[in-house]
């Protein structure tokens, strides 16, 4: 039971410090514990400063992203035996500002988040006496992978683009719109179009694909950019050939 | 110090939280509405609930059918007023949210698709395939951003509500980002902080369910209701409190002690047959199965973990295919956050407390007693349910009752003036308070997870599946203790910058406040109902007790009891007997 | 009209020589570049293989194989210079290179092969 | 009120902040944050190998010019056509060749492995899966390479 591990964890305080540096900790290692635990066994035992987020610890929430050992993952999900026998290192998702710690600053996300316009949008809306709009379980199908994503952030720091370009609006934000765009109820599909398909939209994305593979949740937004690419194109070259049939 | 103002201002960005946002920018769009959360509101609780959300929508189904199976589900203990506008306005609200895009799972000819839950006689579970409060909270949220009236905060914490002139005008809170602390004050305010679950140490609760608004509340003096009704799941892994559904057992999963028995059938559960039989053995009613664990614990047939004491779920019989296409989700938890294969390995399990009936005192329109403040969601007591609440009724009466706050506030708000000056000398109060107490704080040894682990303790050993006068008075004594230390806790941590080493000590104080109510409260019930189980009193008392717990804080911190009627429209109190209807009711959702 | 902007018709033209490049360059390359030089394959005669180079569909096809294909390369050469190099700030430059190499090249096949008897 | 009672406590009194949030966030201390490195690129072998990737549209390049430059010896006459199979034999050409064959097979193998991801074929509302859009883009493959190499040998 004396097992431990070793955990290499970035620190950094705006007030004191210059750039982060990293302090390693000895913490148990037990087969059911994740990076997670060892990080709450850290700041409940060894040090109470050490600032991260996390809530559900069960995949869902999207708050406990981080780099370990070098690649985004959710630390509420990733087993310390998988580092056995360590050292493990912990760091903040790379591509965000770093404020504390492990903490990073996500208002670029959630600005665009937003600016995707991520509702449903139609030119009537129907009343609620009318029921349901009726979609079957084929229609849902369509969007539904897209539906999945837990804003987690783990694509944009397996982003390179991201990395360069912080005005790219980034794979979570792309397969977000493109989760709206497919569902049969939705409308705003056009409009959106006009958002995205900007240089910071889509055609930011060069495909490294990279975004897909780290997901935790399966959402593909690689695939998502690229299926709207095609739309986009397809748009174009339509218009090009009917101008007086485009809207 | 910097203040800002609005009309209304929600905290909370849980399910309720943003259903109230909506209710009232659509109410009155010239309301300046905001919602305030210690996290981004799609991180909120709500997000993990996975079952579903009840309302009736099928034909062959009724609203006094759902009634029915609510109010007695909740052992008599609902208000049946408040119970009947909620199944009534349950079917509208999760439309609405179709209609902002929740992905509902359908049937093959497009209509919503309902599924039979634990409790309901008839099958009337929207979900979105296994991750029904994941989608309901997002759809929410991303169509709160549709309206530019519902300023956010993002990541504030709030430590007071400010009262004054017997109102409720704002609070005090800190931008965790930077550790500034501010006034914000606003003609109504509606707490949607939700459940408190990390009160105890095993529960299927976020690391952010520590009952802030029932304390926020309960120290501006509004009465707490119904608190000693905790709700347990009986099967949640250990440490983590990861919720195993009942689908594992309802497949044909043994329950086993440390000898590999089954022991339920000692419990007068039935007896083992080769094919799970309903109501019989490991598809018991969730109660019942906690309480018999208790039982073989105190026979020392439990085994000891790591994080306590278990017992064993044994899946392995029935077969990887059947596993994989049954109970995947089971399965994929097992193996990504506890590191188990239940193919190969037992599953370790135990009761994990899983849901907070009681709450902020609330009306039907989700107003307290004190002037100005409202509450919707799990941190509201509204009274639909009881003592123990029915599987899948939660997340409708987020939306329910979170829009009807919503629209109360709104309303009481635009009769409201501005609020008066005398509070922002009680913010500065706060906000030296804050500083002094922990940041500026010299002296002093204790450790916040030292406490917090003490305070966990003493609730599941005192306020347990299981209580006695005697398990909760020492229960009570512990907490005067830990309330006592709590003023020589120190911090590592003394930045501004996102200290979370802050947040957690306020919460504790919070944490510490919610137990002694449930302690005193379950003190006062000398009965047994519901999830509140009296060993020392082990029958149901209608006679003395159909009738609501309120607890009140006294300003010197001591309390005081209350109780108020319950309501009784059309359901007359029943027996409940094990094997009939009304008990299979008593079966709790997820 | 209101002006419509270039990205989609430049990816279309990006993918279309992604395929075109794909689904033919390999064969061609082995062909010539390798297999004929090596000796591993006997190579058309001179005259045969003109005559198959100036039939108008093979004129066609040939045009199009180099022209999608110098626009593909034109695309995500400009992107790799842009990511990997970080010189986003030569923006003007890069797009002339490219997109202009590609007409520059598009223009060259074509007279190349009108010309072909 | 409000703004009466804060300036007699010196405090800075906001309207409540419209939508958004950046009202409430502009209070920030200094981040930290890092610069991308120029060879970003070379920390992983997957970003290396997207690198990879994008490169060999160089190759693509390179085979059109070769291509143009025997068409241009093709309609120069049977002398120039026999001098560009000659330099074709130079072990620079054959490296080059060699190179930019195997990078263009890399290309292809990319393409058509990522392709499906771009192009969503549905067949009675059912996803086809991926790895038959690209074994049907491999056969295609196959069979146009067939054909071309058959035109060009049997002339
Ligand atoms: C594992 C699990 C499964 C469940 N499954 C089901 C199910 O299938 N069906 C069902 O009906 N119910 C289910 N429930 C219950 C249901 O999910 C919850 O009761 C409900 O989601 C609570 O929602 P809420 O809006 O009240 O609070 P939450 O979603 O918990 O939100 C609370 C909000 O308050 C904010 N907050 C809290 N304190 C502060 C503070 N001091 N300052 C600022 N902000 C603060 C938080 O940031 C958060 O935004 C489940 C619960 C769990 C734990
Ligand atoms: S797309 Fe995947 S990785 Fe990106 S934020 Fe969503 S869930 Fe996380
Ligand atoms: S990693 Fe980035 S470049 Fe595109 S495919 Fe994913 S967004
Ligand atoms: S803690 Fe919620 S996703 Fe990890």
């Amino acid at each position: 039971m004396a097992e431990t591990i070793k955990l290499e964890v970035t620190r950094y305080a705006p007030e004191r410090h210059q750039a982060p540096t990293s302090q390693s900790f000895e913490v148990p290692y037990r087969k059911d514990w994740v990076v997670l635990d060892a990080l709450n066994y850290i700041k409940d035992n060894l040090d109470g400063s050490l600032s991260y987020r996390w809530s559900c610890r069960m995949g869902i929430c999207g708050s406990c992203g981080m780099m370990v050992n070098g690649e985004p993952k959710l630390t509420c999900a990733t087993f310390l035996s998988k580092y056995a026998p360590g050292p493990v290192r912990v760091e903040p998702l790379r591509y965000f500002p770093v404020v504390r710690d492990l903490i990073i600053e996500m208002t670029d996300f959630m600005a665009k988040l937003r600016s995707v316009k991520p509702w449903i949008i139609r030119e009537e809306e129907k009343p609620l006496s009318e029921g349901e709009y009726l979609q079957t379980p084929e229609q849902l199908d369509t969007y539904k992978q897209f539906s999945m994503c837990i804003n987690c952030m783990l694509c944009y720091a397996a982003c390179p683009v991201y990395g360069l370009d912080p005005l790219f609006s980034g794979p979570a934000a792309i397969a977000l719109a493109q989760r709206y765009n497919l569902d049969s109820r939705d409308q705003g599909a056009e409009e959106r179009m006009g958002i995205l398909s900007q240089h910071a939209g889509i055609w930011g994305c060069t495909f490294v694909g990279e975004c897909t593979r780290v997901c935790p949740k399966h959402v593909d937004p690689a695939g998502a950019i690229q299926q709207y690419k095609l739309t986009a194109a397809k748009e174009w070259f339509k218009s090009l050939l009917m101008p007086w049939g485009a809207k | 110090m910097d203040i800002s103002s609005h009309d209304v201002l929600i905290i909370g960005g849980g399910g309720a939280g943003l259903r109230a946002a909506i209710a009232v920018a659509e109410v009155n769009p010239r309301l300046n509405v905001a919602v305030i959360s210690k996290v981004y509101p799609m991180r909120s609780h709500t997000v993990s609930a996975e079952g579903g959300a009840a309302a009736v929508i099928k034909t062959g189904d009724t609203l006094d059918d759902h009634a029915y199976d609510t109010i007695s589900g909740g052992d008599w203990l609902c208000d049946q007023d408040a119970v009947e506008a909620f199944v009534q306005e349950a079917p509208e609200e999760l439309l609405r949210l179709e209609h902002w895009g929740c992905p509902w799972s359908r049937d093959p000819d497009g209509h919503i698709a309902v599924r039979a839950f634990g409790g309901m006689k008839k099958e009337r579970t929207w979900f979105a395939a296994d991750k029904t409060g994941f989608h309901m909270l997002h759809t929410l949220f991303q169509t709160t951003l549709k309206y530019t009236a519902i300023a956010r905060y993002d990541e504030w914490f709030v430590t007071k509500l400010l009262v004054d002139d017997n109102r409720v005008q704002g609070v005090v809170a800190i931008e965790i980002m930077s550790g500034k602390i501010q006034a914000i004050t606003a003609k109504a305010v509606i707490l949607c902080t939700g459940g408190c679950g990390r009160v105890f140490p095993f529960t299927t609760n976020a690391n952010i369910k520590n009952g802030d608004g029932m304390a926020l509340a309960y120290r501006a003096g509004a009465p707490l209701k119904d608190m000693e009704f905790v709700q347990y799941h009986p099967t949640g892994l250990p440490f983590t409190g990861i919720l195993i559904t009942e689908a594992a057992r309802a497949e044909g999963g043994y329950m086993l002690n440390k000898d590999g028995y089954r022991y339920l059938q000692d419990y007068n559960l039935g007896t083992p047959q080769p094919k799970p039989v309903l109501r019989s053995m490991e598809l018991g009613p969730r109660d019942r199965l906690c309480q018999a664990f208790v039982k073989e614990m105190e026979k020392g047939r439990t085994i000891k973990g790591p994080y306590g004491d278990v017992v064993h779920l044994d899946v392995r019989h029935l077969g990887e295919k059947l596993i994989n296409t049954k109970l995947p989700f089971v399965r994929e938890l097992c193996l990504k956050y506890q590191n188990i294969d239940p193919v190969k390995e037992l599953i370790p399990v135990r009761p994990v407390v899983h849901y907070m009936m009681g709450g902020v005192s609330t009306n039907i329109h989700g107003a307290t007693p004190l002037a100005g403040l409202y509450a919707a969601g799990e941190v509201a007591c509204v009274s639909i349910n009881g003592a123990n609440r029915l599987g899948s009724n939660s997340l409708p009466e987020l939306l329910v009752f979170g829009a009807r706050a919503g629209r109360a506030a709104a309303e009481f708000a635009s009769t409201q003036k501005e609020s008066n000056g005398i509070i922002l000398s009680q913010a500065l109060d706060e906000t030296k308070r804050v500083e002094a107490q922990f940041l500026e704080k010299t002296g002093g040894r204790e450790r916040i997870a030292t406490l917090r682990e003490e305070m966990q303790k003493a609730m599941e050993n005192g306020a347990g599946i299981y209580r006695t006068h005697s398990s909760l008075a020492e229960a009570a004594a512990k907490l005067r203790e830990l309330q006592e230390r709590f003023p020589s806790i120190t911090l590592d941590d003394r930045s501004r910058t996102f200290n979370t080493e802050l947040t957690a000590a306020v919460e504790l104080g919070f944490m510490l406040d919610v137990g002694e109510a449930i302690v005193q409260s379950a003190l006062h019930r000398t009965e047994s109902r519901g999830a509140h189980q009296r060993t020392d009193y082990p029958k149901r008392d209608d006679e003395k007790f159909l009738a609501h717990t309120l607890i009140y804080r006294n300003a010197d911190g001591s309390t005081h009891g209350d109780y108020l009627p319950v309501t009784i429209t059309r359901w007359p109190p029943g027996e409940r007997v094990y094997g009939q209807p009304a008990q299979a009711a008593q079966a709790k959702g997820g | 009209m209101a002006k419509k902007p270039i990205e989609p018709f430049l990816w279309g033209l990006f993918s279309a020589g992604g395929v075109v490049a794909a689904l033919l360059i390999p064969v061609h390359l082995f062909l010539f570049g390798l297999a004929f030089p090596l000796g591993w394959l006997t190579p058309p005669g001179y005259e045969s293989l003109r005559a198959l180079a100036s039939h108008p569909l093979a004129r066609i096809y040939l045009f199009v194989l180099c022209s999608f294909s110098l626009f593909h390369w034109a695309h995500r050469f400009r992107y790799t210079l842009y990511d990997g190099l970080q010189i986003k700030h030569l923006n003007e430059v890069i797009t002339v290179f490219c997109y202009g190499g590609a007409l520059a090249g598009t223009a060259a096949a074509g007279y190349l092969l009108w010309g072909l008897r | 009120m409000v703004q009466i009672a804060a300036d007699a406590l010196g405090c800075q009194v906001k309207p409540g902040g419209l939508s958004g949030t950046p009202s409430h966030t502009a209070y920030h201390p200094r981040w930290y944050r890092e610069r991308v490195s120029t060879y970003w690129w070379l920390w992983k072998w997957r970003y290396l190998k997207f690198v990879l990737r994008e490169l060999s549209s160089v190759p693509v390049a390179y085979f059109v010019t070769l291509t143009l430059v025997q068409v241009h010896a093709l309609s120069d006459g049977p002398q120039a056509y026999a001098d560009f199979q000659r330099w074709m034999t130079h072990p620079v050409f054959l490296t080059l060749n060699a190179i930019s064959f195997l990078f263009v097979l890399f290309h292809t193998v990319t393409w058509f492995n990522l392709a499906p991801r771009a192009i969503v074929v549905r067949l009675r509302g059912k996803r086809v899966p991926e790895f038959l859009i690209a074994g049907s883009n491999y056969a295609a493959w196959l069979v146009i390479s067939a054909a071309v190499a058959w035109l060009i040998l049997r002339s």
